[in-house]
């Protein structure tokens, strides 16, 4: 069975920089595609913090966007069939390892798809499509083969 | 009854209870409802679309052209155009024929038949060309529309859902008969993820006539189906095969909640085509009575079905497989009648055979005719002239109540076509079969030609054929061989042109028991080679797939996201009417009790110009422009200057495309000397945002400055009103009110939250825009709405704030502008920084277009009488008989604070025409006089904003 | 031309149809030279060579065609016709094309269905009301036929409609009762046969690969897969290939080249009646006279001259045909294909002269050239005949992208044709 | 449905991205010496060519970024995807 739950409220800011100088806000970088407990790649000098940013040193971008996304989460084996019903990647554990982390679309949403764990599956959305998202989810759940 | 005593895959511990045009009949679990239709002696299923001819079940599946019934599931479940041939029978299956008027078996529209002789191909282009130049649509066509069509298209909506899957596989195997399921247990061992389908409800293909290889064949499931790695997938239609290997497949799940069909889009790394091949029919006299069938399809009736489709049975063959279906339906129980061989010799070792099985063979032989209407009874079989027609003079009846008719095969190259690959043509074995592929993909059993055996030429299938009367070569669509020779003499050669003006092949079918043939006379009528004529082109699906797996989910509420600000619950508390802009909900009013629009309107406007008003405006597109470079870089973009803005100001900027055009428009303030706070509209967020970040990464990658969408982080509440300071002071902290001019920004708490305040007003108004966190805008509001209540405040909508905004002439992009409009025209032309080289869009504003003086420019517009609303849209001319318009109204509202209405429009020259009188067009009445004046008809110095 | 008639039907019927001719010669070999080549064989140039030999004293005319005649745009569209176009300039083009409709089939003595079933476009938001009663007023003025319908008036007049969607609900639509559909095909061949009739040389498989040049520019021929062909004026009506004919002569050309795709439903009783077009929720839809429900929607987004689809695009468009129509989520697609539609920055089409002396173009299309086809050919006839542009044509010269004087149909109504 | 490599993230559906137009198609330094042809030019002439050509991606729903693909436009195939400002390969053969 696939378990769908929200996330609580997100502390988050947008970093852009050159990587050297993303690397003196203390934090370990991901690896692109990837995320650490704290810190999401999402694009070439491009990632997500989710707790405080630090003071970068060099020219650099952070931006508050703690209300801009709502995050969910998916739990369980049959989750990855249930995110292939609206995202088009492949999300075995050979393209998609836990830690992966990319932007990409579900339905008509873009989210940030995070795969913390094996069979844990976060979705960050834009706040104003997470009504959409979750009312897609939970049709497409009811819909899930048993076992 | 023709059910056999035993035998078949059926499970006759299941009966079903199903009806056909209302009467009762009985199958098994594991029929089709052709076969338990033949189960029942049920031949005559269907009418021919335009000679209304009787027609039987032909084949055993997707090929099916005739038997196409109504299945009606209950309300809004009903289908047209379903082939028997594949529906699995369910208890209480309600089916219906179609394309018959007052019954099946008594169809008046029969009658055409008589007039087949005028009603060729393509003999409505030749006629129905009068009386009268509309004769066509006045009076032929509803007729012609009429008798056309099959099915009746469903009338309620469908209330099963459809489901969508996108996934990968190393190997993805279509078709699942031997070669399909051999691929498959090889892919499975090699490790990686393998899929497998079949658009049957059973796999096995042709296996499931084999009756010895059962036992095989459930072993083989079995190992597949305890591999976790593959997925079986049956009734499932692989119908797109494009770039790259994506394949679209269609699964019937018919769960019981309501799941009726999941689409499959799948990226295999490998493709392996196992798709078979297709018997083909013969062309002759009467070829399509309810009781011709396919041989092959027959040998399935019996073996897999455990149906005799026959007693009395005459087989015409072309083909050694036709030899092999009579000795089946033999060893059934039927009498074999006659095998006529359309080859001078047959083989000896079936020759041996048949007469060891009493069965008489006529080599050398075609048939000249049949007889039987609503189901054959006989036929007249006689020898071939040297061009292969019957010789009619020497013809010998036969009597027999089923015709198999082994044309041989065709192997299915539709998928790999598809998929852009080349085909040769195999002489040997006659056929055109997969040759350079352009896509990973191979194709295995009979669609490449293995297994196949020589047959007689498909040219001499059908030599002699195409002066035959009534010889079908599309069996739906009654196109005859004549048909196709008129095509050819009319001068369509192409042969997709003979497809187009006969349309042969484009009916349910496409082709799959019809192109071939049509090939063979047009290649006899040209006197030309198979391949030189060559085939139309394949196109998907290789079956026809219904609408509702393609929308998938994205129906009713989830066709497009809705996406709704932060004060959405509230505002629906309250009654709001919301409006859709984009895929935004905004309210547009707040109609109090008996209020409609207008009254609603005429209230909140009055409520901002006297008191104050509240409104969400939380749906802006807002964008964080950030760096040491972030000035420049809004210089080189946006027409105003920036660099000189003070820290803590606003200035409204104004964005063009590179062709001189209005794009888009906001406030913009300077939060720090390397941070902006770029507004955008609501409409325009994403299309801004994608422009900006284009020009930052290619035109400008040496400015170091960046760009962060915050349109969904900030909630925005605009307080707009001669009391608004009042309002809101109380619950400003860390302000100095006296250095906060209009157009100033600050960052302050408002109500204990942490804000960006704006003073910048879209009313004319003494205005606010307090910025907080989207999930602190609820609170905020409910703080300013508590602390405004002495002061009247009142929440306004979108259409109050459009009024409001027209009274102070303020453009809205898309409404005032639409991709045509400069800023000159726009009167915008002060905001342009002067000193700049350069900016989006400014080399085309010295484009001679962009000079010329009789430009269409904005201007205010009052109603001569004060009272009439022109109406938006509406064309403006200089004279009532005029036809020329000058320019158009952009908005027209009634407005409540000026007592009159007031509309601004575009008008050539038309600053230069203040006081002139100009007309709006009316679609209701005469056009209305319209004094033109200047766009600002409300405090144009400005006064009540430094309230 | 043997006459098409009803009592010649009968009369061929009773001697077994063996008295039908050629409906147009197909000479295999194109002669040495010509006054006029037209290049390409779809609806616009058979169009355009029919009314060149009609009306105007040329000489030799030949329509040059690299595959079947009407396989191209012509074959592939959704046969929609209207003009209810926001400009003038567009207007009086398009209306030229409805005026000329209505009197084709008597015109070329071939039954091309001219349908005057009604065209109406939908409205789901004030904005689109606004566009399209704005739509309406320019129509009106200009003397085209077109009004305002509320969403009952909407549904009354195509009762399969759902005004009452959940997502987009219709709040109206403008209706233009003198627009409809043809059938395609017959366009080609009708124009075919009477061209053919008054002389012109239609050739087909004929691909044109150069186009020859005296020194002082002019063009003098053309080389094609036939061999070479000398020709005094030349007019490229190559739609989706215009870009790559162009370039033979150096002129480069404000086109791009993107597939747009339709599709059929399986035939069924009559249910749909009129044409139903739809810019918010994306999709446009009529019933053909076999029954078929065609449907087409917006072009891909990448140029491509593959004239492939993608099952994507089409999942596009059905959803919103599901959306307007409920009832037609369990019919089932038939058919689909693309086409290769040229394109313009301003989406309205280029008909004229061209840098080269002698050379013409008629181009730019887009996703609606079907509906313009008798119109088109009737100016750009003249054009060439004339050697300047007939005054209809005129606005919709190659220059106005310079100038910047664009006839901006796609941004007023932010509509992909 | 394509399946495009881009140059940061790898091989990702069609529908992530956005086309973006011709390549290389350098926005003038300094538009105002230009003549309207030679503006327009730049504004509306394409080579819109049948073959190999260089145009520019965004993947819009991934990294974000604009990148330049070599690709055949009467087979889709693509040959190269790379970097905004990296030389362009040449077509195969």
């Amino acid at each position: 069975m696939v378990e769908l739950r929200e996330m609580p409220p997100l502390r988050c800011t947008l970093l852009q920089a050159a990587a050297e100088v993303a690397a003196t806000l203390g934090h370990a970088l991901p690896a692109p595609l990837t995320a650490t407990g704290t810190m999401l790649w999402l694009g070439p000098e491009e990632w997500l913090l989710l707790d405080e940013p630090g003071v970068p040193q060099g020219p650099a971008s952070l931006v508050d966007v703690s209300d801009r996304y709502r995050g969910l989460v998916l739990h369980g084996a049959g989750a990855a069939e249930a995110l292939n019903e609206g995202c088009p990647l492949d999300l075995a554990d050979a393209a998609f390892p836990p830690s992966s982390c990319t932007r990409t679309l579900f339905g008509k949403a873009e989210i940030i798809l995070w795969r913390p764990a094996a069979n844990e599956w976060r979705i960050l959305v834009g706040r104003s499509f997470a009504p959409y998202l979750l009312a897609l989810l939970r049709e497409v759940l009811d819909d899930l083969p048993p076992g | 009854m023709t059910r056999l005593v035993s035998g078949g895959r059926i499970d006759r511990t299941r009966p079903l209870r199903f009806s056909f045009d209302g009467r009762g009949y009985t199958g098994f679990a594991g029929d089709t409802l052709a076969s338990a239709l033949l189960a029942n002696g049920v031949h005559l299923v269907g009418r021919s679309f335009k000679y209304h001819r009787p027609r039987g079940i032909l084949s055993a599946g997707v090929e099916e052209p005739n038997a196409l019934v109504e299945i009606d599931r209950g309300a809004g479940r009903r289908e047209p155009n379903v082939r028997a041939t594949v529906v699995p029978l369910v208890e209480g299956l309600v089916a219906r024929s179609q394309n018959r008027w007052p019954s099946l078996r008594f169809d008046l529209a029969a009658v055409n038949g008589l007039a087949s002789a005028i009603l060729g191909a393509g003999f409505y282009y030749k006629t129905f060309l009068g009386p009268g130049r509309d004769a066509w649509h006045k009076r032929w066509e509803p007729l012609i529309r009429r008798m056309a069509g099959l099915g009746r298209a469903p009338e309620a909506p469908d209330p099963d859902r459809y489901a969508n899957r996108y996934t990968h596989a190393e190997v993805l195997v279509v078709g699942a008969g031997p070669a399909g399921i051999a691929a498959a247990l090889q892919a499975a061992a090699s490790g990686g993820r393998v899929m497998l389908c079949d658009e049957q409800a059973e796999m096995g293909g042709s296996l499931l006539a084999e009756p010895v290889a059962w036992p095989q064949l459930a072993a083989d499931l079995a190992t597949l189906r305890a591999n976790p790695r593959v997925t079986l997938l049956p009734r499932t239609t692989a119908f797109s095969y494009g770039l790259q290997n994506f394949v679209a497949l269609t699964q019937v799940v018919e769960a019981a909640g309501g799941l009726r069909e999941r689409l499959w889009q799948v990226r295999a790394g490998r493709v392996v085509l196992a798709t078979g091949a297709l018997e083909r029919p013969i062309p002759f006299s009467g070829n399509d009575r309810p009781g011709v069938m396919l041989a092959d399809a027959a040998r399935h009736y019996a073996r897999r079905w455990g149906v005799l489709p026959g007693r009395n049975v005459a087989a015409l063959v072309a083909h050694d497989t036709g030899y092999a279906a009579a000795f089946a339906l033999q060893d059934a129980g039927a009498a074999i009648a006659t095998v006529l061989d359309m080859r001078a010799t047959a083989p000896d070792d079936l020759l041996a055979e048949a007469a060891q099985r009493g069965i008489r063979v006529l080599p050398g032989h075609g048939i000249a005719a049949t007889r039987g209407r609503q189901r054959i009874t006989g036929l007249l079989a006689a020898p071939r002239g040297a061009d292969g027609a019957p010789d009619a003079t020497r013809a010998t009846p036969i009597a027999c109540d089923l015709l198999l008719m082994a044309g041989g095969w065709t192997p299915s190259v539709h998928l790999f076509s598809q998929a852009r690959g080349q085909l040769r043509w195999d002489a040997g074995l006659d056929a055109f079969l997969p040759d350079a592929a352009r896509e990973a993909v191979t194709c295995v059993g009979a669609c490449a030609g293995e297994g196949l055996t020589p047959g007689l030429p498909v040219t001499q299938l059908a030599a002699g054929s195409a002066r035959a009367r009534k010889a079908f070569v599309d069996q739906q669509n009654d196109v005859t061989t004549r048909d196709i020779a008129l095509a050819v003499q009319e001068g369509f050669r192409s042969i997709e042109h003979v497809k187009r003006y006969t349309t042969n092949g484009m009916a349910t079918d496409q082709g799959k028991t019809s192109n071939m043939l049509g090939l063979a006379v047009v290649a006899g009528e040209l006197g030309r080679s198979v391949p030189e004529v060559g085939l139309t082109t394949f196109r998907a699906p290789y079956t026809p797939i219904s609408f509702g797996a393609f929308a998938g989910r994205h129906r009713g509420l989830l066709f497009d996201p809705i996406r709704s600000a932060p004060l959405h619950e509230w505002a629906t508390q309250q009654g709001a009417v919301f409006e859709p802009v984009g895929q935004w909900q905004r309210a547009r009013y707040f109609p109090q009790a008996g209020e409609d629009m207008h009254a609603a309107v005429t209230r909140e406007c009055l409520a901002v110009r006297n008191a104050v008003g509240i409104f969400d405006a939380s749906t802006l597109g807002k964008i964080e422009v950030t760096g040491p470079d972030a000035a420049l870089f809004l210089e080189r973009c946006y027409v105003n200057a920036w660099q000189k803005l003070g820290i803590g100001r606003c200035r409204y900027g104004l964005l063009l495309r590179e062709d001189g055009f209005i794009l888009d428009d906001g406030v913009v303030g300077r939060i720090a000397a390397d941070r902006f706070h770029v507004t955008t509209t609501t409409g325009g967020a994403a299309r801004v945002l994608h422009m900006l970040e284009d020009y930052r990464q290619t035109e400008f990658p040496e400015l170091r400055v960046w760009l962060t969408s915050t349109t969904e982080h900030w909630g925005v509440i605009a307080l707009q009103g001669p009391r608004a300071r009042d309002v809101l002071a109380p619950l400003v902290e860390g302000l100095d009110w006296t250095a906060f001019p209009h157009m100033a920004v600050a960052e302050c708490r408002v109500a204990g939250v942490a804000a960006r305040l704006f003073r910048v007003s879209f009313s004319g108004e003494l205005g606010f825009e307090v910025n907080i966190p989207a999930s602190q805008a609820p609170a905020v509001w409910q703080a300013l709405l508590h602390a405004g209540a002495a002061h009247g405040i009142t929440p306004y909508g979108t259409e109050a704030m459009h009024v409001l905004r027209a009274e102070k002439g303020f453009i809205i992009v898309g409404q005032e502008t639409d991709g045509t409009v400069t800023p000159d025209d726009a009167g915008l032309t002060w905001l342009i920084g002067k000193a700049k080289p350069d900016f989006i869009g400014k080399r085309s504003l010295s484009r001679p277009e962009m000079q010329r003086a009789d430009r269409r420019q904005l201007v205010g517009l009052v109603p001569r009488d004060g009272t009439t609303l022109p109406d938006e849209g509406a064309q403006l001319i200089a004279s009532a008989g005029s036809r020329v318009a000058e320019g158009h109204v952009t908005s027209a509202y009634r407005s409540a604070a000026l007592g009159h209405p007031i509309a601004l429009g575009l008008l050539a020259s038309g600053r230069a025409r203040l006081g002139e009188t100009v007309l709006a067009t009316s679609l209701t009445g005469p056009p209305i006089p319209l004094e033109v004046v200047a766009p600002v008809f409300l405090d144009p110095k400005g006064d009540r904003l430094r309230g | 031309m043997s006459g098409f008639s009803a009592v010649r039907l009968l009369r061929e019927a009773l001697r077994g149809q063996t008295g039908w001719g050629q409906q147009w010669r197909s000479p295999d070999q194109p002669q040495a030279a010509y006054d006029v080549v037209i290049i390409g064989g779809g609806g616009h140039g058979l169009a355009t060579a029919y009314y060149l030999a009609k009306g105007h004293r040329v000489g030799r005319i030949a329509v040059l065609e690299k595959g079947w005649i009407g396989g191209g745009n012509t074959g592939r569209n959704t046969t929609i016709i209207r003009s209810n176009y926001l400009f003038p300039e567009s207007a009086a083009l398009y209306d030229h094309a409805v005026q000329l409709w209505e009197g084709l089939s008597q015109e070329l003595n071939y039954n091309v269905m001219f349908s005057p079933r009604g065209v109406l476009m939908l409205a789901h938001n004030v904005h689109d009301e606004q566009s399209f009663r704005r739509h309406v007023h320019a129509n009106r003025l200009a003397g085209v036929d077109n009004e305002w319908l509320d969403a009952e008036a909407c549904r009354a007049f195509c009762p399969p409609l759902d005004i009452h969607q959940r997502r987009y609900p219709v709040l109206g639509g403008a209706l233009q009762r003198r627009g409809g559909v043809a059938r395609h095909d017959a366009v080609a061949w009708g124009y075919a046969r009477a061209a053919s009739a008054l002389g012109v040389d239609i050739i087909q498989n004929c691909e044109v690969t150069g186009i020859t040049r005296a020194n002082d520019g002019a063009v003098t021929g053309l080389s094609t897969s036939k061999g070479q062909i000398r020709a005094g004026k030349v007019g490229v009506v190559a739609a989706g290939s215009t870009s790559l004919v162009m370039a033979m002569a150096g002129v480069r050309m404000p086109l791009e080249s993107f597939p747009l795709q339709a599709l059929v439903s399986e035939p069924v009783k009559p249910v749909f009646p009129c044409v139903v077009m739809s810019n918010t929720v994306h999709a446009y839809i009529s019933q053909s006279d076999k029954g078929e429900l065609v449907i087409g929607a917006g072009t891909d987004q990448y140029p491509s001259y593959s004239q492939a689809g993608g099952v994507h695009i089409l999942s596009h468009t059905l959803e919103a045909i599901c959306e307007l129509f409920p009832m037609f989520r369990r019919m089932r697609m038939l058919r689909s294909w693309g086409g290769i539609v040229d394109t313009t920055s301003d989406r309205s089409p280029i008909i004229g002269l061209t840098p080269v002396p002698g050379l013409f173009v008629n181009c730019g299309w887009g996703t609606g050239g079907f509906k313009a086809t008798p119109g088109s050919g009737h100016v750009f006839a003249a054009t060439i005949a004339r050697a300047e542009p007939h005054p209809i044509a005129a606005p919709f010269s190659l220059g106005r992208f310079t100038t910047g004087r664009l006839i901006d149909e796609a941004a007023a109504a932010a509509v992909a044709h | 449905m394509l399946l495009i490599h881009c140059p940061w993230c790898g091989e990702r559906a069609e529908l992530e991205f956005r086309h973006c137009g011709e390549a290389h198609l350098a926005r003038p330094t300094n538009p105002a010496t230009l003549t309207d042809a030679e503006w327009a030019e730049y504004l509306a002439f394409r080579d819109n060519h049948r073959g190999w050509v260089r145009e520019r991606w965004r993947h819009v729903h991934g990294c974000g970024r604009f990148f330049n693909a070599l690709r055949h436009t009467l087979t889709d195939r693509f040959a190269a995807s790379y970097k905004t400002g990296e030389a362009w390969p040449e077509p195969p053969a």
